[in-house]
């Protein structure tokens, strides 16, 4: 039995944290580009879904392939609609102290928050037909969603796997690394850093909205999600190391099986174990488990 | 000696005058009636708060057409308790201070409904609580002002027991999985007490209590399904039910194990073809918009009706409670000015509110004279496929009468609950149709 | 600086008297008035350049601790719960201290918000002793020995309320003035001058986050008397920026500046509910990000740049 | 007479770059030191492993005879070695007249809670450094009005405050205009004579290091490469090649 527990716990471990990495990625990259730490992550991860169950629902159904090109589509509306707002928005903060951006952000979260609920309002939002469509496996006699199972942490690795290629592969990501390890000379190589920041909220808001719109067809979108999937993030971020996305992946992963196994061995300390592994994880390494401290030139 | 009488005739003849003057005196009627009503405009509640706020918009709309009560007109004015306790608690008192709303009907979270009252005791305001569910709001606590025009986690959740007994009898293992607030675990504490008590064999296997709107259920329900209980009870609601019905029947867990939903009822509609057939589902209250008795009763189908052609959608419980309440409301009120020959004074109101009886939408309702608490019935049905409508409906619809299942007035509920006998569940009867 | 202590003092006893005429904005009142204590704790955070997201941990500590205390011992009496609260969040604020000093800007945020956050769960979760999301009573106590009902006990604490807050502004004050209060002030522009100074940075800032745990105890013991009710919300993320909120809009150039805030924003957030209630939260975005636009010093720095304004003319 | 700063072996290498080459090296009371070398060299570096920002990998560093290696900056300068810095390192959001008072009152390692900077701090000593600076006229300015030139010498003022035994400074005329620079380091000196401090500076211009220079060590890749009375230093074949790229 116990065996079969750890298998189990393993299983439902991986597929949370799929989506707990796709959220987090979106956040730990803005802030690793252009050191904002956006609160409004959380309103992308609640329009993301509630724009992903609007499409379903008004597609109704259709094949596979129509499911997930509108699950896809939609987060990639949002994230430009929303990403470009952003920035627009935070330019003007530019080069303000960080954390006047930081509540800059807290503001946008506020305003988002009231304009779903004027624009989705306050029932319940869900369209499974995609979860329905795939199917399910059978493992030591559970039955699990392949969405959840294989589709959900099979994207979160694509994804990353995408945007390790983009950062390493291409002009244009090789630009962004620049950026995030030495602005001034980034800029002074003549990169466009107003470009690159764009370009930074562009694709963080999309992995938001991507997380919100795969989460959608699993759990039901109601006012307010985004307010706990933001702390949820930003401990998965700020756990990991601000900045770091391999971190982000395998903190997810640590937080997400910490969580199944607690819902096995003492459901009550599910909710806590994020935060107490932050709380731990902070103590022994105060810049988060992968990132290199660097030292102020005086 | 003769001092002594003379004192005590003294005494009484005060008391008497006292008595008189508080009988004669009765306020003069206002221009409009303000009504204060706290319900949530925002955050996860609104399920139930939004849907509630509409429902008493259009019931005072057509009240004040018909010229309001004794020709004064209502104007109520909305609260949103999504703002959260403290800001809640100021508003409150803004209504009834500043805005001096004579009537007040808060609230739908039990926790608030446990801050209004010992105010609204305080400020002498008659106030309702709509929607809340806490026994312990008004238990013992033998206020003048307070009254609940529903009825409360204990009748609703011993009333769920004997319906899981009667139509449900031998099962060996039960799962709960509900939402970790007080809602969530007061309503398992009772459920278990009585379960316990009448079916000592049962065996509990699993209790979860998942966060407030969890966005995902399934290491719960890996575990409910290597656990594979006979039953596995939810008393959650809004997004967190839909949430886990739905990947709980995405993984065939409703297969394996029945389902009872006791607050399932607000969900039905949205949750439409999810749910298979044969879950046990409970209604908060005897309404349902299929209510058997009073499918074909006026005032029920022209309601239902009117709903929904405004909202798009079927009303829920909370829908119910608010029309409840403001029935109530409208009751009170005849009988203080009848009883007073004039517009009631607060105290008069509160006096007319005391072994009240009502209707709302559905069955009559009395509000027990000695604390106030609101005796109402208890609806459960069993999941169908219907042909006109595109959810679940519900079939073998059973009644259980409020009294057997209630904590008997001046009692203490933890004592009481441990004197329940297996006789609730021959109360359980089947509904009438008429 | 003494010029601003009479105005405050004018103000306060202005809002004293408005309280308890109008008994429906005592509670309001009372309210705004530990919202600024509370905005005046991250304020002096502020001055060091460092900012909480966990800081309603503090006042949620002392509230349950004045609520626990106001159930188990019925005798213990208002004044005396007030200043347990306080010195519970303060003991806490010491040993937090010591470990989040050595963290900085994001870093020094993220680490208080997740202790809040494990507080919070924590006190959701354990039903049985913290009355979990429910809460918990606060019973009402005697006040200086008095038995008091409703309405005197709240125009009592409304009137402790402003002579707490007038003291704390003037003590605030002072200390931001004095040696070690202009240090804390340094470490925002330059820690490692500091260091070559030979001044310990960590404990200034340590003496500086006690002082603001204690000031938002205070906020909450008093906050869990005028409720009568405390839960865990009291320590929930977004009321921590609420108090960011509260400090950024009041600015902490002047330990005024808090209070002034936490009216603006206490009145903005109940009219913005009452009249187009499912839109106050909009509003409140859309002030803070006006405010800090326009206004990045807050409040108070509209007037600092008033009087450098008026000096210049001189 | 002992050594007032003393190094044995001092070793540190960041990756493959070897910025401290097994420094050995004394320093004694009423020196004047400048350091010259090409940027890189490792003089920086030696200053900051004296100074405590950074730990050598191997060797020791001796204070006033007491071994402090790898101790915190703080600690250092309790001990009466202070530093300046090449970029000035100022409180920009204070005061000229409070940069110094605050320098002050670490001096008498106090910080009180309640008595106000101003009156807690000596206001005589802090209006002698101020006049030794000339910096009196613009002292109840912000630090961030001052020109470059003034934040050097503010720089080394707070430093002066500090009363140490030895003050290291990290090219204190460095971006300030050439004509300037003799002001500067008149000022500067004139200070150090009168309060009587052990003093190392990096200095790039050979004519100030002329000047003012009792000795002159010259860093190349991370070691001395000469050591001695500035005019053999100076006329040193290797040092004018390598250093003064002459």
């Amino acid at each position: 039995m116990s065996k079969d527990i750890l298998i189990l716990a393993l299983l439902d471990g991986v597929s949370y944290a799929g989506l707990l990495f796709l959220v987090a990625l979106g956040l730990t990259f803005i802030f690793g580009v252009v050191r904002i730490l956006n609160v409004a992550h959380g309103s992308l991860y609640a329009c993301g879904g509630y724009a992903a169950a609007t499409l379903g629902l008004w597609l109704g159904g259709g094949s596979l392939g129509v499911s997930l090109a509108a699950l896809i589509g939609s987060s990639i509306v949002v994230g430009i609609v929303l990403g470009t707002l952003l920035m627009l928005l935070l330019r003007r903060f530019q080069d303000r102290d960080p954390i006047l951006q930081l509540l800059v952000t807290f503001g946008a979260f506020m305003i988002f928050e009231d304009l779903q609920r004027m624009i989705w309002g306050t029932q319940p939002y869900f369209v499974a037909d995609v979860v329905n469509q795939m199917g399910t496996s059978e493992v030591l006699g559970v039955i699990y969603m392949n969405y959840q199972l294989l589709f959900v942490p099979g994207a979160a690795l694509g994804v990353y796997a995408l945007l390790q290629w983009f950062l390493n592969r291409t002009l244009m990501g090789r630009q962004i690394v620049a950026v995030t390890h030495d602005r001034e000379v980034a800029t002074a190589m003549g990169i466009n850093a107003k470009r690159i920041a764009y370009l930074t909220f562009v694709v963080g808001a999309m992995l938001g909205a991507l997380g919100g719109a795969l989460a959608s067809p699993t759990t039901s979108l109601v006012p307010g999600i985004g307010a706990d999937m933001i702390v949820l993030s930003f401990a998965v971020v700020a756990t990991a190391g601000l900045g770091q996305i391999s971190g982000a992946l395998i903190t997810a992963l640590l937080i997400g099986l910490s969580r199944s196994f607690c819902v096995y061995l003492y459901p009550e300390l599910e909710v806590v174990m994020p935060y107490v592994i932050m709380v731990l994880v902070l103590l022994v390494r105060p810049q988060g488990l992968f990132t290199v401290a660097q030292a102020r030139r005086i | 000696m003769f001092k002594q009488t003379v004192l005590r005739v003294g005494v009484l003849a005060a008391f008497s005058l006292v008595a008189l003057h508080g009988a004669v005196q009765a306020a003069e009627k206002p221009a409009e009636l303000k009504v204060g009503i706290t319900t949530f405009l925002s955050g996860s509640a609104s399920v139930f708060g939004v849907p509630a706020r509409d429902a008493a918009q259009m019931y005072i709309e057509e009240l004040n057409a018909k010229g309001g009560i004794d020709g004064v007109k209502i104007k109520p004015i909305y609260i949103d308790e999504g703002v959260g306790g403290d800001r809640l608690l100021s508003e409150y008192r803004r209504v009834v201070q500043e805005e001096k709303a004579e009537l007040m009907l808060a609230s739908i979270s039990s926790g608030n409904c446990n801050t209004l009252a010992p105010v609204a005791e305080d400020l002498k305001v008659v106030n309702l609580m709509w929607d809340c569910g806490t026994e312990k709001a008004l238990e013992g606590h033998g206020y003048r002002y307070v009254f609940r025009t529903q009825a409360n986690a204990v009748t609703e959740m011993v009333a769920a027991v004997a319906y899981l007994l009667k139509v449900n009898p031998d099962f060996k293992t039960i799962a709960v999985v509900n939402q970790d607030y007080a809602w969530g675990r007061d309503s398992w504490d009772i459920f278990r007490t009585v379960l316990t008590q009448l079916k000592p064999d049962v065996k509990v296997v699993a209790e979860l209590f998942p966060k407030f709107g969890a966005p995902d259920f399934s290491a719960e329900v890996s575990r409910l399904q290597v656990l594979r209980p006979d039953v596995v009870l939810s008393t959650s609601w809004g997004g967190d039910l839909d949430t886990f019905v739905r990947q709980a029947s995405q993984r065939g867990l409703l297969r394996t194990s029945k389902f009872y939903l006791p607050l399932g009822e607000s969900s039905l509609e949205r949750l439409g073809q999810t749910l298979p057939d044969g879950v046990l589902i409970g209604a908060r209250g005897d309404h349902y918009f299929l209510h058997p008795s009073y499918l074909n009763d006026e005032k029920h189908k022209t309601f239902v009706a009117k709903f929904k052609e405004k909202t798009g959608s079927y009303p829920i419980y909370s829908v119910y409670h608010m029309v409840q309440a403001l029935d109530a409301m409208v009751a009170a009120y005849d009988k203080a000015i009848k009883q007073n020959a004039g517009w009631p004074s607060k105290e008069q109101l509160a006096e007319a509110f005391r072994g009240l009886e009502f209707r709302g939408l559905t069955s009559a309702v009395t509000i027990r004279p000695e604390d106030g608490q609101g005796m109402e019935e208890q609806l459960f049905g069993i999941t169908t496929t219907s042909s006109e409508h595109s959810f679940k409906v519900l079939k073998d619809i059973m009644i259980v009468p409020a009294e057997p299942v209630t904590t008997p007035a001046g009692q203490h509920t933890p004592d009481w609950l441990k004197t329940v006998t297996p006789t609730i569940i021959d109360a359980v009867k089947p509904a009438q149709a008429q | 600086m003494r010029l601003s202590m009479i105005v405050a003092t004018v103000a306060g006893v202005a809002l004293l008297i408005t309280g308890l005429s109008m008994p429906w904005l005592k509670i309001p009142l009372i309210l705004s008035f530990c919202y600024g204590m509370a905005a005046l704790g991250i304020g002096v955070l502020l001055r060091a350049g460092q900012i909480s997201f966990g800081h309603a941990m503090y006042a949620c500590i002392s509230g349950y601790v004045v609520a626990y205390l106001s159930s188990h011992f019925r005798g213990l009496d208002g004044a005396l719960l007030i200043i347990l609260g306080t010195l519970a969040s303060i003991a806490v604020g010491m040993l937090v201290g010591a470990f989040v000093v050595r963290y900085r800007e994001i870093f020094f945020g993220m680490l208080n918000l997740a202790i809040s956050m494990v507080l919070f769960t924590v006190l959701g979760k354990f039903y049985a002793y913290t009355g979990g999301t429910d809460g918990l009573r606060v019973q009402r106590p005697t006040l200086f020995g008095f038995e008091l009902g409703r309405t005197e006990f709240e125009s009592a604490l409304l009137v402790l309320a402003v002579i707490l807050s007038l003291a704390v502004i003037w003590g605030v004050q002072r200390y931001f003035r004095s040696s070690a209060g202009e240090a804390l002030a340094a470490i925002k522009t330059n820690e490692t001058r500091l260091e070559y100074l030979g001044v310990s940075a960590k404990l200034l800032l340590w003496q500086g986050y006690v002082l603001s745990a204690g000031l938002c105890g205070l906020a909450g013991s008093l906050f869990g008397l005028s409720q009568g009710l405390v839960t865990p919300e009291m320590g929930y993320w977004l009321r921590s920026g609420e108090f960011v909120f509260i400090a950024i809009l009041g600015g902490s150039g002047h330990a005024v500046g808090a209070f002034v805030g936490a009216l603006l924003y206490e009145f903005l957030k109940m009219y913005a509910a009452a009249l187009v209630s499912g839109a106050w939260q909009m509003i409140l975005g859309v002030t803070l990000i006006v405010i800090i636009y326009f206004l990045p010093k807050g409040l108070v720095g509209l007037l600092s740049e008033r009087r450098k304004a008026l000096r210049g003319d001189a | 007479m002992s050594a007032l700063l003393k190094t044995e072996g001092l070793t540190l290498a960041f990756g493959g770059l070897v910025v401290a080459n097994g420094i050995d090296f004394e320093l004694h009371e009423g020196e004047r030191l400048a350091v010259i070398g090409q940027n890189g060299a490792g003089k920086t570096t030696f200053i900051n492993i004296c100074t405590g920002l950074l730990r050598p990998s191997a060797g020791r560093v001796e204070f006033d005879g007491v071994d402090i290696t790898g101790k915190s900056p703080r600690h250092i300068v309790r001990r009466g070695m202070a530093r300046s810095f090449q970029l000035p390192q100022l409180f920009l959001d204070h005061s000229v007249r409070q940069c110094l008072e605050l320098a002050g009152m670490a001096r008498q390692s106090r910080m009180p809670w309640w008595r106000s900077l101003a009156s807690s701090a000596d206001a005589r000593e802090v209006d002698r450094v101020l006049e030794l600076v000339n910096l009196r006229a613009r002292q109840h300015e912000p630090a961030s009005n001052l020109p470059e030139g003034q934040r050097k010498l503010l720089d080394v003022a707070m430093s002066l405050m500090l009363e140490p035994r030895l003050l290291i400074m990290d090219e204190p005329t460095s971006g300030v205009s050439s004509e300037e620079k003799h002001g500067v380091m008149e000022i500067v000196m004139g200070a150090l004579e009168e309060k009587k401090v052990t003093a190392i500076f990096v200095e790039h211009d050979v004519d100030i290091v002329r000047r003012y220079a009792t000795r002159v060590a010259a860093w190349i890749s991370g070691g001395i490469a000469a050591d001695g009375s500035p005019d053999t230093v100076l006329a040193d074949a290797n040092v004018r090649r390598e250093v003064l790229g002459e």
